[in-house]
């Protein structure tokens, strides 16, 4: 079929398009999806992606619950969500299409691996008839294409066995896809050959179904026109692809070379954090140390070890594993010690949905210790983003001996974009500067050192480390007295302390950066605000209210404690403010209490991003209350 | 250790008031430990205590090192870290019974087990002292407590047991009322590269005093007391007529020397690879009512968790140099746009 | 001295009388101020302690740090405070001298130890001088008395060595000041017969002490008067006197013997928590079992798998013992099974102030979770009643399924009064039904269980426990498909169920009573709105207040999660709103994010509870702004 | 168990959906409970399996019990609770080598010393499965995992060692390809009356697979597992050629039995009081790359924790009589206010 001459068939011209692929778990839709992207991203286009994956490693075969999809948009323009509908749905057996169906735009394509759809494959997804056949799919555009069948024969060939061809049917649909939205071939080809070069078979076995796949779009008389999004007019330099958790991992190696203070990562796997962990366990050569603990107790606590000992000490997580160490970072707050508490959010409450994503545990960062225990929170909106939060959150950890709260999500981690890289030059300076000489001069003229000497601007204790002589000292997490750092169990000492680690922290809001506000800022009629990865539906929401005529602003919250300082009059100078969430209403009720304005929650607890049609509909339905 | 200069038990001493009650055994750690420190060579910034909470958890404050009085439990966990990014510290870890045997449990054995270069003093008063008298993982069945007003029904812990059975490198065991065999203890553990555990039996006058009173007393010591000393039968008894045989079973049994004759004694050896010696040892004595063995235990070297993480460094950075920020940026695919 | 005859002095009657013993941690103040506290409970005054002692076991002697000191107030009318400044200060050595003298009133009579006045001893507590010569004292009434030296003689007629002696002159005190303030004496000889039944010498050498301090007040020379505060007009009913721990324990006790239900506790002690585990593992009678775990996780997890199995599972603990337990909160959550976690809040952050008052837990209960995870919250106010605050905890988790918070704190947990005991008969019924038979038909006609099907009124899913033929089912912490409880990812299910949760908790307060609301209701200027242990100070503020002329009235919340339904309109119906607590304004942001009211924070943090003399002046501030 | 109805393995089935991968172990291990239950003579209602989280822990949907799928590490604390407040239950508990040894490590040995009655199923696969492969405290030093790109470096715990350094009262080990001892050893463990814990070795082939093919594997098992076997002696082998002695260090050795004569070989003893010879029996194998013990090691009954603590209840009923309320809030001092 290889060798047939190329048909002519015409090229129609997108702006955007939004491919979703579905297949059982172990049908490799994570890495067809994955590879369809970065070959979009190679052409230039702009993109934005949306795993999803069930819980079990591998849920039953064929069915429902063991449905993993992956969602992409790629667009000739600037966008910042995965879109709402895919146009496009891939269903590589009949459970993926009846899960995904739903999702998919009226009128869209519906591209299916026609050997699964087998009666025992209908009825394990629950279908009675055979919605190829039933009509099903009438307001759809359906092709049917015999993947497993072209695929087995093609690897026969190579002298691959027909239970190993298989395997090789998603690039196959990936060829198939990849000629139909005319994609380069080149990457994905390349890419084959070098994660599979110790496979020799396995290689040439899926580089034959790519082509196969791209044969059969040109040649299989289905298709009569092919379709091409264009470049985006990205910003120029230099891109890579990439999620957020690798991002966010980059960053942390980033902020640990610009403070040129070794990185030390205490952490116990947990889902959709894990990553972090195994991305900077490969980077041994930055000096980065990893420990793998025994729990997250165990986890936080070896990172404020490292930190005692003048490391960054990091410790990453998701909601369940912050719960258990609340006790240590209360212990970080008293110690007064930079320390990073890396939260990648997913479904709660408890175990919940470990693999969707959520970001419901904002009030458990601001308030979930006992006592008094302010601590910074920043947040990540973006999965390229993630790289300059992580930075932004271990200055204010480094700069004010602090622990530090950076939020993420499950979106945000398994979500990928392209990323116009940085100069390296332009990253913040994050140099420390360690205490080496004794600070205080006792009575008798003796010099000491005193732990809790503050700094009069930032209000930072010094960073003395084990190993710089005459500094040795004790600390703990019982009441001290300011200065000395001394057990200290006074009433107005303790009163003092509480108010001085409330200021402290209040404080910073005097360093950094002024809320994101964009939009309709003299004269919207409707403020939007956000936090988190809810950014990229904001924006997109925006550009089609505003399209419609209507005025509107959005602020976006990087900084959620302390908040940035113009926040108070930026919100009360708007008549409505909306404020969008994946949770019940966390920041709405933190602004309300700060602030005392009427902000109205907007929720989607449901495991999946807001979707910038959802959005719209929200702020057209606030503009016309 | 060159150029280390010469310092005295009051350098090592801060100027903390001690707040133990008046006759307690810590006090009497306390003072081996500060005689030991200007012996073993090292400087007071080179060494940390880290602590968790307890009576005994406050010592880091009287000790004129750095230290860290973590929370309850969680002291080998924070060390481990900080034994991991400072290879160059003398890191010592003191705690009590509820606090590295009760909730701070799991963390213990995994350091044990990871041979953490960290000194582990165990304080076993077999009570909690600071909490003002619950009964411990180590108090004996039956203890009339706050809590257990009926008397306690859990099988106590034997901590030397515990250690081994998370394979601990090094084991010893030692107590308050003996300076120089505390600081022997103590010295060997400095000495170990790796985890070094030493159980130390320590009077809480308050709450449970005279807990090891029948076997630490002077008088008791000889009767009471079995020191294991490498390569030397073990033999004890007010007139050394007393030594322990392995039996057929593997259990240690003690016996009258001059039943058995001299031969047939146990000799001990403390580098024994396999822990099995080293734990049938550990079950000779039930509580600190019969006769119990004090001294080393075991002392194996084996790989230390952080110069090996360390190593792992060393090589990364040898394979592919040290870690240059803007290639890790463009380590991926990437494109230009223009 | 014992055989002279009685001098005849004159008596003058006070309306209160606020006595604080001071000594050293080894002086037994707190067994003083105790027995002086329960002789006054006997004779009928209303009174109110608050204990204050240090965070080690034995502070170092003689030290500042090392003072123990209990504070009563009794009265002869109704009070709610254990006082604000002492009248009285009864100071067994020169540091507690020098640590409690700034709290006496101006003019109040300080009575020493004159023997511990010696050089050692000033120069540890830091005094240069002799404050007994130097005019430290002069405007204070002062009585030295060589207590040790006639303590030792007449306990040497008894054959008790010195060193021993000296171990009963704090009844030497205990019997002079009860002397001087007309105290009963044979409730407190009878006492010490019971206590020391078996140590002879002792009872005998207590007997003796306590009787020469009274026989020294008759006779020597130098009180011209003593003083007689007259019993209260208390409410007819049979009293006892009782601390909050012990009331709560016995709360428990109560809703376990009213729900029919055992009762059982994991526990891990903790200050100022222990006394509770250490009441409830001597109820072994009424069914109670206690475990004290390896940890506070281990504890709660207990509970909940008592729950489980049919028991009203409880779990108490202290701050930090809260942060770990989080995780396993956010599970009873999830699984809907009753459980009460009780906090008895003292100084944080960390470590803090272990042995200190603080109620700074609360947003910690409201949020100290992952995730959507609602818990009520019920706070005690007083000492006695934390009884019935247990009582209410209980009912709502067993009647609604579901973890419920309750908030004590150091002052209540130590602090006691007398309780005029409750009639059995009026307590509420907690009878729960448990599940017997399946709930739910199939369509094939076949009878199952379904664990998630609800109660249409309360919201509460059946408590099916093991033992129960044909019930069988799981439960776990994974998002579960409402009605049968299997486990299930779904978007809209997620979205259905964490509003199900949240409403069904908001539900509750339907079922609970109106706002606690006092004072001028109709008409005041201002109102205080208060919970916890602040209720006493407030309500004794109030009575200044309002006897200055002024109009104020107070809210006090029993239930802080969900807020009583009337509490918006009351806030809304008065023109200030203050809200004074021993934190940094927790409850004051909720009122605010709820319900826009710019209600105001008085804030004190120091370890020890609010004075009325100090909310007064803060209430008359803010009348006055 | 009188009048228990007569069930069939479909009885105990759920009507859940199994979600392990295709192959897993876990399957396996699941048929061998499921076929147990209808010869225990015991009510599913009155049997709970409770679990934390991980692969393993997804056991209890697939029982038609009570169960209780928990937090990960806390199955044993919630047990714990469960089996104190019925002891008329049956309550098993399964956990992964992660959530029983890694973050629940700590209940673990809390439990066991305690000697509550439950049946601990550890399925050890030497990973984490549910996290998608990352190395745990039983994997191999040296193992590459997505979390040790270089190789771990942690020695890993011997779970049967762990178990007896924590006094536990039944220990015992078996694999997921031998139904039968699989059976055996589960039916052992709920006829103890006490903490029962076995170790099984389960097979993940997605991401540890193979593991202990070495010793599992059906043409393996005669030379690579050596069967104890109360009051046999200790031998195995293709030919029974080979046996287990005791030295006179204590440690279990693996000889041919022509060398030393039969007499020579150590007989199995599990209910010696003492665990000192269980201890060096689990010591024989540092892998499943070498001959490797199963069965039972340990049996030793002792008082059991929940019938221990009702006996105190019903002592303090006896003593004091039932509970009366209004009672309890007179005991202390009272007055008349009128
Ligand atoms: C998380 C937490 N739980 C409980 C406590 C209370 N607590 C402090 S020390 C201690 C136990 C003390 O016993 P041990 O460790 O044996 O030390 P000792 O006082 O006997 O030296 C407890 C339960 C605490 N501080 N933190
Ligand atoms: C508090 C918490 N931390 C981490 C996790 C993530 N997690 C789930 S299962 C697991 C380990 C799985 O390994 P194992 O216990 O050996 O079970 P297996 O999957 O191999 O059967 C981890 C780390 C979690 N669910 N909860
Ligand atoms: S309570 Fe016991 S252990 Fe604690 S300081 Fe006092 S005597 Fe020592
Ligand atoms: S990941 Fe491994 S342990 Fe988990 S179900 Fe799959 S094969 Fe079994
Ligand atoms: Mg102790
Ligand atoms: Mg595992």
């Amino acid at each position: 079929m290889t060798d047939t001459l190329p048909r002519i068939v015409g090229t129609r011209e997108l702006d955007r398009l939004v491919v979703r692929f579905a297949g059982d778990s172990g049908d490799g839709m994570q890495l067809t999806g994955d590879r369809f992207t970065s070959a979009s991203a190679f052409f230039g286009n702009d993109l934005a992606t949306l795993p999803e994956f069930p819980a079990e490693i591998r849920a039953p075969q064929g069915t429902l619950a063991g449905v993993s999809a992956f969602q992409v948009q790629v667009s000739d323009h600037d966008i910042t969500t995965p879109g709402d509908a895919p146009n496009v749905l891939v269903a590589m057996n009949p459970a993926a299409l009846r899960k995904e169906l739903p999702h998919l735009e009226v009128g869209g394509t519906v591209i299916v691996n026609q050997d699964a759809f087998m009666e025992r494959n209908l009825a394990k997804a629950g279908y009675e008839g055979d919605p190829l056949e039933d009509g099903t799919l009438d307001n759809y555009t359906l092709f049917k294409v015999p993947m497993t069948t072209i695929t087995k024969e093609v690897c026969k060939e190579l002298g691959v066995k027909p239970r190993d061809a298989e395997r090789s049917k998603n690039f196959f649909a990936l060829g198939l896809v990849s000629w139909l939205y005319g994609r380069p071939t080149q990457p994905t080809l390349d890419w084959i050959e070098a994660k599979f070069k110790r496979q020799r078979l396995v290689a040439d076995a899926n580089s034959a179904a790519f082509k196969a796949g791209m044969a059969f779009g040109e040649t299989a008389e289905l298709f009569d026109f092919n379709y091409e999004v264009r470049p985006a007019a990205l910003k120029p330099g230099t891109y890579t692809h990439v999620n957020g958790n690798t991002a966010l991992s980059w960053g942390l190696v980033a902020a640990s070379q610009q403070a040129k203070v070794p990185l030390f990562l205490g952490s116990y796997p947990i889902t959709p954090a894990s990553d972090i962990l195994h991305e900077l366990s490969q980077r041994k050569n930055f000096g980065v140390r990893t420990l793998q603990a025994e729990d997250e107790i165990a986890a936080i606590c070896s990172a404020l070890g490292a930190s005692f000992g003048g490391n960054l000490g990091v410790t990453t997580t998701s909601g369940p594993g912050v719960a258990l160490k609340s006790e240590t970072i209360g212990l970080a707050v008293s110690l007064e010690l930079p320390l990073l508490i890396i939260n990648i959010q997913r479904g709660g409450p408890s175990t919940g949905l470990p693999t969707k994503t959520e970001s419901a545990d904002l009030m458990q960062a601001m308030y979930g210790r006992h006592g008094e225990s302010p601590v910074p929170i920043v947040a990540a909106y973006s999965p390229s983003q993630c790289f300059f939060a992580a930075i932004e959150a271990a200055r204010i950890a480094l700069k004010y001996r602090t622990p530090v709260f950076l939020l993420s999500d499950g979106y945000l981690a398994n979500g990928s974009e392209p990323w116009c890289l940085p100069d390296i030059a332009s990253l913040p300076d994050l140099a420390v500067e360690f205490a080496t000489v004794p600070n205080h001069t006792n009575d008798d003229g003796s010099e000491v050192f005193w732990p809790y000497l503050r700094d009069p601007e930032t209000m930072a204790r010094p960073w003395a480390v084990p190993g710089t002589p005459e500094l040795t000292h004790r600390i703990g997490g019982i009441e001290k007295e300011d200065g000395t750092g001394n057990i200290n169990y006074e009433s107005d000492n303790h009163g003092h302390m509480v108010k001085l680690r409330n200021d402290r922290i209040a404080h910073i809001a005097n360093d950094i950066s002024a809320t994101m506000l964009e939009g309709d800022i003299e004269d919207a009629e409707l403020l939007v605000v956000g936090w988190g990865s809810t950014w990229g539906a904001i924006v997109s929401a925006m550009t089609r209210v505003r399209k419609e005529g209507h005025k509107m602003a959005h602020a976006h919250i990087t900084h959620l404690n302390p908040l940035p300082k113009d926040l108070g009059d930026i919100l009360r100078s708007y008549r409505k403010v909306i404020v969008p969430e994946m949770n019940m209403g966390q920041l709405c009720r933190i602004l309300r209490a700060e602030f005392l304005v009427d902000a109205q929650s907007i929720s989607k607890v449901q495991g999946v991003p807001f979707t910038a049609a959802e959005l719209h509909h929200h702020i057209i339905g606030a503009l016309d209350d | 250790m060159t150029n280390v200069p010469t310092t005295t038990k009051a350098d090592w001493s801060s100027d903390q008031e001690v707040r133990w009650c008046p006759g307690c055994g810590d006090y009497s750690i306390l003072t081996a430990v500060q005689l030991l420190m200007p012996e073993l060579g090292v400087r007071r910034e080179d060494t940390v205590f880290v602590s968790g909470i307890g009576c005994a958890a406050r010592f880091p404050y009287y000790m004129n090192t750095y230290g860290v009085h973590a929370i309850h439990g969680r002291a080998p966990a924070l060390a481990t870290g900080l034994a991991m990014a400072r290879p160059d510290l003398h890191v010592w870890v003191v705690g009590g019974d509820g606090d590295m045997l009760s909730i701070g449990g799991n963390h213990l054995l995994h350091v044990l087990r990871r041979n953490v270069n960290l000194n582990i003093l165990l304080f076993n008063n077999q009570i909690y002292g600071l909490t003002k008298g619950q009964y411990s993982p180590t108090s004996e069945i039956g203890k009339v407590t706050k809590s257990t007003p009926d008397g306690s029904i859990d099988e106590p812990f034997n901590p030397i047991s515990v250690a081994l059975g998370a394979e601990a490198s090094f084991v010893a065991r030692t107590h308050d009322m003996d300076r120089q065999h505390m600081m022997e203890m103590f010295r060997r553990a400095h000495n170990f590269p790796g985890a070094a555990f030493v159980e130390v039996f320590q009077n809480c006058n308050v709450f449970n005093d005279g807990a090891f009173g029948a076997i630490t007393k002077k008088d008791k010591r000889a009767s009471m007391l079995i020191h294991l000393e490498h390569g030397k039968p073990v033999r004890f008894g007010d007139d050394n007529e007393k030594g322990v045989i392995l039996n057929s079973y593997g259990s240690a049994e003690i016996v009258d020397v001059a039943d058995v004759g001299e031969d047939a004694l146990l000799v001990h050896d403390e580098n024994s690879q396999e822990p099995s010696l080293a734990f049938a040892l550990s079950r000779l004595s039930a509580g600190p009512f019969e006769p119990t063995p004090i001294g080393v235990f075991r002392s194996v070297e084996r790989s230390e968790y952080a110069a090996e993480a360390s190593k792992q460094l060393a090589w990364a950075q040898e394979q592919s140099g040290p870690g240059d920020l803007a290639s890790l940026l463009h380590s991926r695919a990437t494109w230009e746009v223009s």
